[in-house]
């Protein structure tokens, strides 16, 4: 099999496992307890605070364990608009946030916040000046994610951030692509809030966090008891937190290395694609891209029908976002790119990790090419584009 | 999630393909929503019978596994019993669809009508209960 | 080592582990995704759902993966305040719910809804007239915890869901303490609503779900992708669910001979405590009890302190819920029982399990003795005591 | 949670007791709170030095080794030397307290003073800089 949904999710790593193992079974104890037994969960909850803390160069008690990237999405929006709400209650998107994010905005709007929602380029970049314009006196936070989960495109995220600070407005990053992925450093790109989840980079699932700024004062989002500094209730993910903190380790610990590694596999793929499929175009920012996304959209055929035909010869891949499918309509981020919708509906997203090799990119392009081959002799379309151009 | 029938019959279509000149034609849905279905038949001009019915799709798994499978029904029926051949009876031959898939059989069932109510208009035949398709791919431009 | 913390959190289960080992590096999968790979974590998910929807008579899409029982209820309690507002702004609860629900009802008194926290009577029961007076045409929700968690009193769940639904208010039942340790039957007992935690019952930390009865509708907490049938967003925590379910299983299975072997062990402690050590005075309802709770307060000495030589002596037990350590106050809980703040302050709390032996509790109560002994001999309320009586 | 010198004290404390016929006595804290001291001190007339201090402590953990370390602390300083037995005296010398106990050191300190005061007001004496504490049990009473 070749696995390239990375950024749908990816497989704990041994070493992540086997971090994870002892807090199951042996020391399972809540690591709020007076007992003895309950310091080493104590002790190495506080470590992967601090493990987190040190690699996104913020202090260990501005990271709050959640579960997962979504939960932090939520927190950051609701509650800094809960508490901001008296000094303005505009807030500021992109209209290629992950749903975690643009789900959240319009539950926001129905509870009395306007959202403006900032076009992107053709590549998926929000312009900082798009925001200028945007912002106003009454803006009490910017949101824009740090990397497109369906394109991968990196954002500006310091001059974003920079003009948010100008205004006096909060800036949130949903980094959940990029952290653990690209360097972050959240005192240097103007950064108050950032929201990660474990299982985008070899961590468990079900367990992410929130980088919250001490200059930031928002409430919780998840009430009740005292954990995580009174900030986030429920007993702690113990095997979840220190999983996640040893894959970010992980990948930090060799993250140049497996940047250029991955640059060049994606890189092969998006070359030989665009080089041997006609009618294939490449989504995303050509440079400003995450190492391990490779996004194309294919004329004439429908994307379902490739990703089975991929999965028939042992590929798996994703059609816009994983959390999308079931939906009719094709990927917001792509519509907002400007793609047409039949456009929009054959595309492939391909997410490689450090595992991924130049052979299996090489299978990868060749079952594509004759997949997209068959699909075209299939298809409608095709053929009239075919009838016209004849 | 699919079953083994639509697998079967999306790995392996039939009748993919085009009639050179088909005694009707027709295509369905639209780009925007996401499957477009084009069938061809070729009908016996005394015995109305369906002797070659081809199909081209673009759309998902579902789309292709019940053009195929629709294809598969029509063709050898009489284009008054074609019209049997529902949305339900796709599915039931294809052991079932999920329930976001279910608008692909509908949009087979419309091929075919959209093919026969063709033929019709061309023969100047009235088929009983075959009523004007609606969703053709010329509604994409009125819409968009 | 003795635990009896298994209120605050458990051991999982050596088979709980290993259904949820192949879910990590092996079919690491997000079950949404198309491609085959993803079909048996799907099908896991699936079967996680109706496993524990069967448990309590329940249908598999009433049950909702959550990342924990805080989660499920700040869920249950905000969501349906905020689907019901323009019906009502009255809601009702206990003065011993745990701080999930009664942090959660503060946030929402700050948002304009009405909470009536109902007193409970010395054993910690709430009674049905309470609710029957408080009930109003505007109240939209009541909540009131299936067991609670400190001192062990089931709740008379049936006859206050009855109350309830003949006012026309959801009922929603925190059953984090009970869920796998009583027998739930959701219909029979008039919940609309049940939150569950899986680490409560030997299955993982950071999972836990929400049975929301198919007529309830209310809107979703996190926001965001289209998991748990757009209810619930957030990539499945695969093994999370998996692990939950199977612990809830194996529970249910050995049910009726498990809270047996649980009361035998638990009434020895009680009966032993009561006769052997003077002024300890047990905390909650003798029959209406969980069968794994004993809470004792002993006059003239301090928790903690106790807490501390029982770790000496390699017993985990607790005083009060274990997130509200760090906190100067005594538990809500003791103080609603009618318990005078000195006394309250001397409650220690052990939570059997399954494998706790008679030996055990036999140790236990010898340990206690000579702990309570010296903390008495050290205590000058303890002198002024005797003096007094003297 | 606690540093090792913390727990010894706490697990070994010293001088824990009364004395007969105290030279002075205070209780200070109150149950609402969750801690109460007392402390007993053995005075000499002439020298003013603390021969022995005595404690009961109704506590955590850390009340109890505040107290015992508070009582090592003063013997065999003279009433006006014990003065400088401060509260972060005794952290210090206990290695420190977690953030959420540092009352209880205060309360240590707040023992001492009000077994001096009561010393002081006995035999009519003034020792400067020492004033009347005010958290004792009797406060209780008045703020339930
Ligand atoms: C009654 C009750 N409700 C809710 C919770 C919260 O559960 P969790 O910590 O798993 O979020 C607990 C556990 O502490 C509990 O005992
Ligand atoms: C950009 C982005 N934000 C948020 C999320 C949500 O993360 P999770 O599913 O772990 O809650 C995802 C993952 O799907 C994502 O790609």
């Amino acid at each position: 099999m070749i696995y390239l949904d990375n950024a749908a999710t990816t497989a704990v790593k041994p070493e992540v496992l086997e971090a994870m193992m002892p807090y199951f079974m042996e020391n399972y104890s809540n690591p709020n307890s007076v007992y003895s037994f309950a310091q080493e969960s104590h002790k190495v909850v506080d470590d992967a605070r601090d493990t987190i803390a040190e690699l996104l160069h913020a202090k260990g008690n501005e990271i709050y364990f959640t579960g997962g990237g979504s939960e932090s999405d939520n927190w950051a929006l609701k509650a800094a608009a809960d508490a901001f709400s008296s000094k303005g209650k505009h807030i500021i998107t992109s209209k290629i946030e992950h749903h975690a994010i643009l789900h959240t905005c319009e539950f926001l709007e129905k509870h009395g916040f306007e959202v403006t929602y900032l076009d992107v380029d053709a590549n998926g970049l929000v312009s900082p000046e798009s925001l200028k314009t945007a912002i106003r006196p009454d803006t009490i936070l910017v949101s824009i994610m740090f990397a497109n989960n369906e394109i991968g495109t990196i954002e500006p995220i310091k001059e974003l951030g920079a003009i948010a600070h100008e205004a006096g407005a909060l800036f949130h990053t949903d980094a959940v692509q990029a952290f653990a992925h690209v360097p972050i450093d959240v005192q240097d790109m103007n950064i108050d809030m950032l929201s990660a989840s474990g299982h985008k980079f070899h961590g468990p699932k079900g367990v992410g966090f929130l980088y919250l700024s001490n200059k930031v004062k928002i409430g919780s989002f998840v009430h009740g008891g005292a954990q995580e500094r009174g900030r986030r209730a429920g007993t702690t993910n113990v095997p979840g937190v220190v999983g996640m903190a040893k894959a970010a380790k992980l990948a930090h610990e060799n993250m140049e290395e497996n940047i250029k590694k991955q640059i060049a596999v994606r890189n092969h793929l998006i070359d030989r694609i665009s080089q041997e499929i006609p009618y294939a175009k490449l989504n995303g920012d050509p440079e400003k891209r995450l190492p391990n996304n490779v996004n194309f959209c294919f004329r004439f055929v429908e994307g379902e029908s490739v990703l089975i035909m991929l999965d028939q010869k042992g590929i798996c891949a994703s059609s816009g976002s994983a959390c999308t499918s079931g939906s009719l309509d094709p990927s917001h981020v792509l519509l907002a790119i400007g793609l047409p919708h039949e456009i929009a509906h054959g595309s492939i997203r391909m997410t490689i990790s450090e595992e991924t090799t130049m052979e299996d990119a090489d299978y990868t392009v060749d079952s594509m090419k004759a997949i997209i081959d068959r699909l075209r002799s299939m298809s409608p379309l095709y053929e009239d584009f075919v009838k016209e151009n004849k | 999630m699919y079953s083994e029938k639509v697998m079967d019959h999306f790995s392996n279509p039939r009748n993919v393909g085009e009639i050179e000149n088909p005694s009707g034609v027709g295509t369905v849905g639209n780009a925007k929503c996401g499957d477009i279905m084009r069938m061809y038949l070729d009908i016996d001009e005394d015995t109305k019978i369906i002797n070659e019915c081809k199909f081209k799709t673009f759309g998902c798994g579902a789309a292709v596994a019940t053009s195929s499978m629709a294809t598969e029904l029509v063709k050898g029926k009489t284009i008054y019993e074609a019209l049997e051949v529902t949305n339900k009876a796709v599915m039931d031959a294809l052991d079932g669809l999920p329930a976001v898939k279910v608008h692909c059989s509908l949009l087979a069932e419309e091929a075919i009508h959209a093919a026969l109510w063709d033929y019709a208009e061309k023969h100047h035949i009235e088929i009983p209960g075959l009523k004007k398709p609606k969703n053709d791919i010329g509604d994409e431009e009125e819409e968009a």
